[in-house]
């Protein structure tokens, strides 16, 4: 298929996202991955201003707009109701790490255990960006937010392995680096009955500290550097893709600072501190091994 | 039922529609000029954060009334086709 | 039909003869025997109704609202700590003028822990933007759910609607229901209808960002629907006389041997039935005293209570409920709305329970305030043999 | 004919107190709050008589129905007693290790209060109950009903 084809307006020009919001690329990514027949459910978090003004909505998708923890509760109700009307409806619930890792994980989790119908999508950030950049669950280990300005003590949550500790059937990670990997995922992810988690990293260039004009680059060199892994579990079998099978061995693995230095979040991280985050990338992979 | 006003009825619901967020092209310092140069790609078009470039033709086409100015476009850009220029 | 079954059982019963679609979950005393039997229902093959088991009342009503505006009729229920978890999604539901009905099976609000009957969870949600209705037996418990779907889903309203009922002393109690047929309330409410449906066909979402004048036309809007339904309430109370040939819906709020008082009580819930005993043993000793019962908190009926009220010597306010630091909700209403001498009475508060002779003797008192001195006051009443309760209060030392 | 019962519970544990009302009537019942002067009290478990007063408030020819073996103690108020737990337990009418008691007691409620019939008791039980659990029960009622006997109490 042509990218000329792939243009489902998932998102319509003119929207309240800061120039160069990775939010935006993965939801235009969504569009061109899922088609026309999506119901969406966005919890508080960026794109709660993204869509701009009502009566207005910048998201070619019908959304409904919802409390920050109560996500993956609409969309069980959704779907089910779409099924009584015999409706073909993909159901996507869109939520940013906040929303996934903390306010809304009672809920993610309740609903994962049920193995809803639908495919939730946590656009990874790391920190609470649509507040100013306060620190997260998902905050890796060094990084300064507002709230830790002294970096952050402690690792990120493990979302990917926690998700797939429920038992459901189509759980993947994918960076906004790698368009078509993402894509296809979604492709995949929308054949797949049941309770579907797709974490995407979309790295915050005002959060994170970089230029916006690097958003894309960014997202590419936590993949490269394996500090983001790109993979795939479909009924319990890893596959880990192509842009991320260097990561398997050690010795390939492009050197962690070539990520971190680029980010100003990480300008005061000690020795110490990069050890931690290196460690945490080799349990990362350690336990994606251990798995396939 | 037909004889009663529902004039003070009023729902949060909105459309999809273009400048939902205003004319977001006033936001720009800078503006991407896509040169000869470009190869039609789609690069851009994949990674533009708000759908404001697309190739049409030969050539990748900007939507200046809604381009924030961001950049990305000229940095994933494989021919270094795009370049920024100030709006000043 | 003449069944016996508890408040909560014929709640049940309602939602099945609705044909809801979509049921959102999760249990708390005393309202969980509803969703028992609801599942029940569901595992015997009665209800095509879709059961969502959550795990907390936000999800809970995070799937009937989900249910709701992607075009399916929805309900859920719950009672004290369940209701303040929910808190956040009832004003969301409300504000997406999706209508929804759910039921409250009260119960008093911790700390410390105290399962037993109250209405104050069910009065704190007053200024969420539902209509509320309270029900004084498990009769119109079952009917006031019925209605529930015909209102909330009428055009002229569209807002979701909320019927309480006293926890334990309704949810629980078995007594005669009047039963409707399926028939009947087929007629009775119609299919759905829904101000929006989120659906890729109508490309319509709901509550994105809103400019604060249109944010506050919204309101404006909820305010003038509620108030407004008024109107559809009786006109649907009306009707209902088909599906239940007894009832007597004509107006929001009831009263009972008011025309003649001198003297009027006020009260909402199942203890207004306790009270009428009271006021029938005063009439018969020539002491002219009626009792109006609150049905429905919001909208509030304030034309029909002037009417019914204005002309009595004097009002006595009943409240199974406290606005801490101030004075019980109904009694703050009562006193918005008429200028006469008003006392209020906060009682029968965590399960207290307050019998026909504790009536008669508040009741009693209060007439001799009326002649002898001045009533206007709110007082805390302990019953008969609690009365003098003996605090053993620990204190720090600091 | 009216009727009307509910529980006055805690929160729920199996072998604690609990209070359970009942008000009959030939006429609508408006009240709801617990009684005060019953004319009769059930007392399911015997052991309840050394720590509590249920007989409180007894009217003066009011009734007792008593699961009860043996020589019947002395109380207050005209006594029946009957052995609910052993028909429970021949009949193997029991649940982790608990008798259930309190339908068989209807059986000897009916008899004793002589306003219904053991006939619309035993189709109350069709109406709550299917299969076996609902012949165990009926025939449980049938011996409660028939067991159930009258103490003579020398006033004291």
């Amino acid at each position: 298929m042509g990218l000329q084809d792939l243009r489902t307006n998932s998102l319509l020009p003119g929207t309240s996202a800061c120039p160069g919001c990775p939010e935006n690329m993965a939801m235009r990514m969504v569009g061109m991955a899922l088609g026309k027949n999506v119901a969406m459910i966005v919890v508080a978090g960026c794109s709660s201003v993204i869509q701009g003004i009502g009566p207005k909505n910048a998201y070619g998708y019908p959304v409904l707009n919802i409390a920050f923890a109560a996500g993956p509760a609409a969309a069980s109700g959704m779907w089910r109701a779409y099924k009584q009307r015999n409706k073909d409806v993909t159901v996507v619930v869109w939520a940013g790490d906040g929303g996934t890792a903390d306010i809304g994980f009672a809920s993610l989790s309740g609903a994962a255990e049920r193995n809803e119908d639908f495919i939730y999508l946590c656009v990874d950030n790391e920190a609470y960006m649509n507040s100013g950049g306060q620190r997260s669950g998902s905050t890796p280990h060094g990084a300064i937010t507002t709230t830790t300005p002294e970096g952050k003590r402690g690792n990120k949550k493990e979302l990917l392995f926690l998700m797939l500790d429920h038992n459901v059937p189509f759980v993947a990670t994918a960076s906004v680096g790698y368009p078509q990997d993402l894509i296809d995922k979604l492709k995949r992810a929308k054949d797949v009955n049941g309770f579907r988690y797709i974490q995407i990293l979309t790295p915050d260039p005002y959060g994170w500290l970089f230029d916006p004009s690097k958003t894309a680059e960014v997202a590419k060199l936590a993949v490269q550097t394996c500090y983001w892994p790109l993979i795939e579990v479909v009924e319990g079998k890893v596959k880990v893709s192509n842009e991320s099978l260097h990561c398997l061995k050690k010795e390939t693995r492009r050197p962690l600072k070539d990520f971190l230095s680029v980010q100003g979040r990480y300008r005061r991280i000690s020795e110490k501190d990069y050890e931690e985050l290196e460690k945490y990338v080799d349990s990362l992979w350690d336990r994606i091994k251990s798995m396939s | 039922m037909s004889s009663l006003s529902f004039e003070y009825q009023f729902f949060p619901v909105s459309h999809p529609a273009e400048g939902a967020g205003g004319k977001t092209g006033n936001w720009r310092v800078v503006k991407p000029i896509v040169s000869e140069r470009c190869i039609a790609c789609n690069a851009c078009f994949l990674w533009c954060p708000e759908g404001t470039i697309q190739v049409r033709g030969k050539r990748a086409e900007v939507n200046y009334e809604y381009c924030k100015g961001c950049g990305v476009c000229a940095n994933v850009c494989p021919v270094k086709a795009i370049s920024m220029v100030s709006e000043t | 039909m003449m069944k016996i079954m508890s408040g909560n059982e014929a709640v049940a019963l309602a939602v099945k003869f609705s044909r809801v679609g979509v049921v959102g979950i999760y249990p708390i005393t005393p309202q969980t025997t509803i969703i028992e039997e609801l599942a029940e229902m569901r595992a015997r093959g009665e209800i095509d109704t879709d059961i969502v088991r959550v795990e907390s009342e936000h999800s809970a009503m995070g799937v009937t609202l989900g249910a709701a505006v992607a075009g399916t009729r929805a309900f859920t229920a719950t009672s004290s700590q369940g209701l303040l978890y929910m808190h956040e999604m009832i004003w969301w539901t409300a504000g997406s003028r999706a209508p929804v009905v759910m039921v409250v099976a009260t119960r008093a609000v911790g700390a410390p822990w105290n399962i037993w009957n109250e209405n104050t969870d069910f009065m704190s949600e007053r200024d969420s933007g539902w209509i509320m209705s309270f029900a004084s037996s498990p009769q119109e418990a079952l009917d006031l759910t019925l209605q529930a779907f015909r209102i909330s889903e009428d055009p002229r309203v569209f807002v979701p609607m909320m019927v309480g009922m006293d926890g334990f002393i309704l949810s629980h109690t078995k007594t005669n229901v009047y039963v409707p047929s399926q028939e009947d309330v087929d007629q009775f409410i119609p299919p759905r209808r829904q101000p929006y449906v989120i659906d890729p066909e109508t490309q319509e979402s709901m509550g994105n960002i809103f400019q604060p004048v249109h944010y506050m036309k919204l309101r404006q809007s909820i305010n003038d629907a509620i108030q407004g339904s008024i109107d559809v309430i009786k006109e649907v109370g009306r009707e209902y006389e088909k599906v239940n040939p007894l009832s007597d819906y004509k107006t929001l709020n009831v009263q009972y041997k008011l025309e003649d008082a001198d003297y009027a009580i006020v009260t909402m819930g199942a203890w207004s039935l306790d009270a009428m005993e009271a006021i029938d043993k005063l009439r018969e000793k020539g002491v002219k005293v009626g009792l109006y019962r609150i049905r429905y908190i919001r909208p509030w009926a304030e034309q029909e209570i002037r009417r019914s009220l204005e002309d009595k010597r004097a009002i006595l306010v009943f409240d199974r409920a406290t606005s801490l630091g101030r004075a019980g909700p109904l009694y703050l209403e009562m006193k918005a709305t008429l200028q006469s001498p008003m006392k209020g009475v906060i009682a029968g508060l965590g399960g207290v329970s307050m019998s026909k002779k504790d009536f008669y003797e508040v009741i009693s008192n209060f007439i001799e305030e009326v002649k002898f001195g001045n009533p206007n006051k709110v007082e805390w009443y302990y019953p008969g043999e609690v009365k003098y309760v003996e605090l053993g209060t620990p204190r720090s030392a600091y | 004919m009216f009727a009307s019962a509910f529980p006055i519970y805690g929160a729920e544990r199996r072998g604690a107190e609990i209070e359970s009302y009942c008000r009959i009537s030939e006429s609508q019942i408006r009240e709801t709050s617990p009684i005060e002067e019953p004319d009769v009290v059930v007392i399911l478990d015997p052991t309840i008589l050394k720590i509590s007063d249920p007989l409180k408030g007894l009217k003066a020819n009011g009734k007792v129905v008593l699961n009860w073996k043996g020589s019947p103690p002395r109380v207050k108020g005209d006594l029946h007693v009957v052995d609910a737990t052993g028909i429970a337990i021949n009949l193997k009418l029991v649940k982790s290790g608990w008798p259930l008691v309190n339908v068989i007691m209807l059986g000897a409620l009916v008899k004793v209060i002589g306003l219904l019939s053991l006939d619309s008791l035993k189709k109350a039980i069709d109406s709550e109950f299917n299969g076996n659990v609902a012949e165990l029960n009926k025939k449980a009622v049938e011996e409660a009903y028939h067991e159930v006997r009258k103490v003579e109490q020398l006033v004291v």
